[in-house]
């Protein structure tokens, strides 16, 4: 299992970083929470298992040392992004790749048991997750309860790294899988789309969440959603304003979302938030063949043009 | 009238129904996989199994409300002049809490020392409160990260509600714990509730059992060393991203903004939730900001809940253990395991495990 | 004509300094006869229409948004209409997806000089606003 | 159920004059519309008020005129941010909005009979003029009065008329001072800090009241416990970020101590037992 190789890759590279950035246990067996190693005696409480699924890069930005991390494909490409745009020292970043066949979603292993407090999990070797509840052990396919972004991942590998914990893996699945689901949902007609939004973005509670968990939501402390000059929303709970606040984020997003869906992940709410940021980044690929956080010498679409866009057409009255 | 009363599963909607007839009833539903407080209608689908995702602290504390509108009017006689209008109304219909989890119902009671006892009372907030009936449910399991039990609550605490419901095989034993609560035994779908008693206090005390204690003692004892230690908040909330997610699903925090607003010479004033865990929070116009990171405010809520309040108010924690900011944070910190940490106890049990490791 | 007569709808117009709005006023001094609907707003540069502008439009109170600049190659300040062209297409694939039509929302290039073609777009802009009815995208829920 | 009074609810009230005491200051002289209200207001020197102007918002000013002089309340305004933005687009005839008076104030009984020492910079000796107006009002309670205040420049100083007619008083010692040089500015130069040094009054039976800018505060505190100023006899008044103004909305907090409610006015030894999120 990878898990040793990684404890072995971050004990090679602590003398030489301030902290390194990777997983614990979290407050329970579902759950893991973000660990920062200093001292090589905390290597010990590390895990790796498909229940790490958050992006750790989003830290990145704002730590001035020089720190490690460890990254899955998915989670490198906001390493990337950052790089394209110049947010990070690469020289400061000590990057431990570990290839992921497929994380576990915890919102859809709690559908699964039906919203049980959860007694343990445990993974067997082909790859399932056993959980534990006090009705039971309920045993899942990972491949049954994997983040969607899972379903389609064309970079189980990472783009970037410095140490390879494990061994590269090619991906399956179909590049044209990738867009499917958005390309399915604009199917459905105006009034629809406009009825699943309303009804979806009404559940928003404004925590921000999304937001502040975004790696790619740079402006943080400076988000046009709180301050009051400019003054864009107002602190109204309507619909509108719950509705502009998702489109801040979008658009704020556009060509540099590198889908690692914790947006969606972090929702209390469950609202389908990323769906938006993906619609963006279906175009970007039609309009500008642009993929965020793939290239590190790429530009984002929107801080670039071409004289003559080939793809946009002008629109007739 | 019997003191207790029981409720057949088949008769909840009717009963709900029947509150429903001079009340707006808000009751846990189903969208999707999230559980929400509603108003009860008949197309919605009712969620008991588990507790809401976000606590019905909205129904008596409104995410935003109105505190009063105003408007710009010309002078008739000199336009030059300008008067202004205000209008303030706290009228609110009356409302019913139903199945409500006893924490959620607690979490009043601690709005209540702040917004009512008070010598300047905040009238919204205090009609809201006494016009809404809560009927509890009390809880038969633990969800992830319950810890009622460690802030002198329970899954059957009956503190803030106006009756409890229990659940039993087939329908809901009912305690009436205030003069409001009794009152709804006289419902005629209420049957009389004694023969029911026994199994209900069965399945509360083996709820209690089943529920963690994470600060080992009934009396938490923080140590002001660590709390005020800089370096251990540092250390503590390092992973915390500073959203407000914990504090919006909080059935204790009550931090508030104002804000105004206003088109063509009309508008109103706002009160809208606001969350200590946000830079803006704090801010001031000078760009001095008294808690610019993000351990400084964390602190700041933690020591809100465990240190400033029960200072405040005779000991009692701001705190209910209904757990939401753990299962809902974005990076899992946990609250119960902070607190736990600063304890006398946890940090002998820290410099134990420290002088080990070395 | 009012508002409130139901006759009118509400349009709102980015226009550039530089082209678009000359090309407005072009329209105006040759008094081509217009619709009234338009709102127009003076922006530097067809670059300072954050497509978040068109979006609050749309959600407060607007039926139509059109932004004009200068065409492509002319922009006073070399290159701000290429970045817009590229926001703005990215906006205009976007609304349909959150059940906004995008025919609500339309962007051109007109120059100074063109007061006729000025003229066409306001009209046309404004007879398919007009087919379409009003926006009520707006649903207060307040809770 | 009984109503209870809308503590969110200003009273109304109109801007008779506006002063501008500095480049970014103005002063602002407002009654309430209704006259009985005027006539009934009562409040003690070192409350603070909610000045509203509605569509914008409400900010938090001390009520700078003393309570001895009833015609109007004052209110000095740096502008720094919207509200203050907009309070500085005043003019005389306009309407606003008042709540007060808010929070505790200055424990002017127990000055009595004893040396007052003002140490003040900036728009910090706005706090200081009610009480200074106040102690002069009633001049015999009290031994002598010195006052320290300075500001970053000449222009910058508050209250141009006010400093004039202390400075001619036989009964009030004033020591101005500006940060640096200034062409045609002939008395002391330096920070407030150093020239209480310089000056070096003498702790006896005093008690000293400052206000000012955070890093000068700090470095008046450290001088006058360099002069041996006894922490109780150390007194500041505080800002911060209101909103309610009724110790509710939970962001002035320092420790359990809520500023508007439980201050602005604290001395040292208070100070020193709350956290240092200040």
């Amino acid at each position: 299992m990878s898990t040793e190789k990684v404890k072995e890759a971050i004990a090679k590279i602590l003398p030489d970083v301030e902290t390194v950035i990777c997983y614990q246990q979290g407050f329970d067996g579902l759950h893991t929470t973000p660990l920062f190693i200093k001292i090589p005696e905390e290597i010990n409480g590390l895990i790796w298992n498909p229940l790490c699924v958050q992006n750790l890069t989003s830290y990145l930005p704002s730590i001035k040392k020089k720190v490690g991390i460890v990254v899955k494909g998915c989670d490198s490409r906001t390493i990337v992004q950052y790089l394209q745009e110049g947010l990070i020292d690469r020289e400061k970043i000590v990057i431990i790749g570990v290839p992921c066949t497929g994380v576990v979603s915890v919102k859809k292993v709690l559908r699964e048991i039906g919203h049980q407090p959860v007694a343990g999990v445990a993974f067997d070797d082909n790859g399932n997750i056993v959980v534990k509840t006090s009705k039971g052990d309920r045993t899942l396919a990972i491949a049954d309860v994997c983040p969607d972004k899972c379903a389609t991942c064309q970079y189980p590998t990472p783009i970037v790294y410095d140490y390879l914990a494990g061994d590269p893996i090619k991906s399956d699945k179909p590049k044209e899988s990738v867009h499917e689901d958005i390309r399915q949902f604009d199917e459905k007609t105006l009034e629809e789309k406009k009825a699943y939004w309303e009804k979806e973005l009404e559940k928003c509670i404004r925590c921000y969440a999304c937001r502040n968990a975004c790696p790619m939501c740079i402006c943080q402390d400076s988000c046009i959603a709180e301050t009051r000059e400019p003054h864009w929303i107002s602190q109204k709970l309507s619909l509108t304003e719950k509705f502009m606040f998702h489109m801040i984020h979008a658009v704020h997003l556009a060509g540099r979302c590198v889908e690692c869906g914790e947006c969606e992940r972090v929702c209390p709410m469950d609202i389908p938030v990323a769906k938006l940021k993906k619609k963006i980044n279906t175009e970007m690929k039609e309009l500008f063949n642009y993929e965020p956080g793939v290239d590190p010498d790429g530009k984002p679409p929107m801080y670039t043009f071409n004289v003559d866009e080939v793809k946009i057409k002008e629109h007739k009255l | 009238m019997p003191d207790t009363g029981y409720l057949p599963k088949e008769k909840v909607k009717d009963f709900m129904r029947e509150l429903a007839k001079d009340a707006v009833v808000y009751a846990p539903c189903l969208e999707g996989d999230t559980v929400i407080f509603r108003p009860f209608s008949e197309e919605r689908t009712l969620c008991f199994d588990r507790p809401a995702n976000s606590p019905p602290k909205s129904v008596i504390y409104p995410q935003s409300e109105q505190l009063f509108a105003f408007e710009y009017k010309k002078d008739p006689e000199d336009h030059q002049k300008m008067s202004v209008e205000l209008k303030a109304d706290t009228n609110v219909p009356g409302m019913v809490i139903f199945a409500a989890r006893p924490c959620d119902a607690r979490g009043f009671t601690i709005y209540d020392r702040v917004f009512i006892d008070t010598d300047t009372p905040d009238p919204y907030y205090k009609k809201r409160r006494e016009n809404t009936l809560i009927v509890t449910l009390s809880c038969a399991e633990p969800s992830p990260g319950c810890f009622c039990v460690g802030v002198g609550g329970g899954p059957a605490h009956k503190e803030g509600s106006d009756a409890m419901m229990t659940e039993l095989e087939g329908g809901y034993f009912i305690e009436p714990v205030s003069e409001k609560g009794k009152a709804i035994l006289n419902k005629s779908m209420i049957e009389d509730g004694s023969p029911y008693l026994q199994k209900a206090q069965e399945a509360q005390a083996k709820a209690h059992e089943a529920v963690k204690n994470p600060f080992e003692t009934d009396k938490l004892k923080i140590s002001q060393d660590l709390f005020n230690n800089d370096a251990f908040w540092e250390e503590a909330v390092s992973k915390c991203v500073s959203c407000g997610a914990c504090t919006y699903l909080c059935p204790t925090c009550y931090c508030f903004n104002i804000t105004d607003e206003q088109a063509s010479g009309k508008g109103e004033r706002i009160r809208s939730w606001d969350a200590c865990m946000f830079f803006h929070f704090t801010l001031e116009a000078s760009t001095h900001n008294p808690r610019p990171t993000r351990f400084q405010r964390f602190k700041n809520r933690v020591g809100h809940k465990f240190v400033y309040y029960p200072e405040k108010y005779d000991g009692a924690i701001a705190c209910c253990g209904c757990g939401r900011c753990i299962r809902y944070c974005p990076v899992s910190v946990d609250i119960s395991e902070i607190v736990s940490n600063l304890t006398e106890s946890g940090q002998k049990q820290q410099q134990t495990a420290g002088s080990a490791k070395k | 004509m009012s508002v409130v007569a139901g006759k009118e709808l509400r349009i709102v117009g980015f226009l550039c300094n530089w082209c678009s709005y000359g090309g407005a006023d072009t329209a105006g001094v040759s008094r081509f006869k217009q619709p009234t609907d338009l709102r127009i707003i003076k922006v530097p540069c067809s670059g300072r229409v954050d497509p978040l502008f068109v979006v609050r439009a749309l959600l407060t109170g607007a039926d139509g948004v059109l932004v004009s600049g200068c065409h492509p190659r002319d922009c006073h300040y070399t290159d701000g209409n290429f970045y817009a062209r590229r926001r703005l297409e990215m906006l205009k694939r976007l609304l349909p997806f959150v059940g906004i039509d995008e025919r609500r929302f339309h962007y051109t290039w007109v120059s100074a000089s063109e007061g006729q073609k000025w003229q066409q777009v306001v009209t046309d802009f404004t007879n398919r606003i007009h087919q379409l009815g009003p926006l009520h995208v707006k649903k207060e829920n307040e809770g | 159920m009984t109503d209870i009074k809308n503590p969110y609810l200003p009273e109304l009230a109109t801007v008779l004059r506006v002063i501008e005491e500095t480049p970014n200051i103005k002063s602002f002289q407002v009654a309430f519309n209704d006259p009985e209200k005027m006539k009934g207001f009562t409040f003690q020197p070192g409350q603070v008020g909610q000045l509203s102007v509605f569509g914008v918002g409400e900010s938090t000013f001390v009520i700078n005129s003393p309570p001895t002089r009833m015609e109007y309340l004052q209110f000095s305004v740096m502008k720094a941010g919207e509200v203050t933005a907009a309070i500085h687009n005043l003019y005389p005839g306009d309407q606003v909005g008042i709540r007060a008076p808010l929070g505790n104030w200055f424990p002017y009984e127990e000055m009595k009979g004893r040396n007052i020492l003002f140490i003040g910079g900036g728009i910090g000796l706005a706090p200081l003029r009610t009480l200074i107006l106040f102690m002069l009002d009633n001049r015999s309670d009290y031994k002598d009065i010195t006052i320290i205040y300075g500001s970053r420049t000449p222009p910058d100083l508050c209250y141009k008329d006010e400093l004039k007619e202390w400075e001619e008083r036989s009964d009030v010692n004033l020591i101005l001072t500006v940060d640096n040089e200034y062409p045609g500015w002939s008395k002391r130069t330096g920070f407030v800090p150093t020239v209480l040094k310089e000056v070096a009054p003498s702790p006896d039976d005093t008690v000293a009241i400052t206000c000012g800018p955070p890093i000068m505060i700090k470095f008046v505190l450290e001088g006058l416990a360099q002069l041996k100023f006894r922490d109780e006899d150390i007194i500041t008044t505080l800002e911060k970020r209101m909103k309610c103004g009724i110790g509710l909305c939970g962001r002035c907090n320092i420790g359990s101590k809520y500023v508007c409610k439980d201050g602005p006015v604290f001395s040292l030894a208070q100070l020193k037992e709350m956290p240092d999120d200040v």
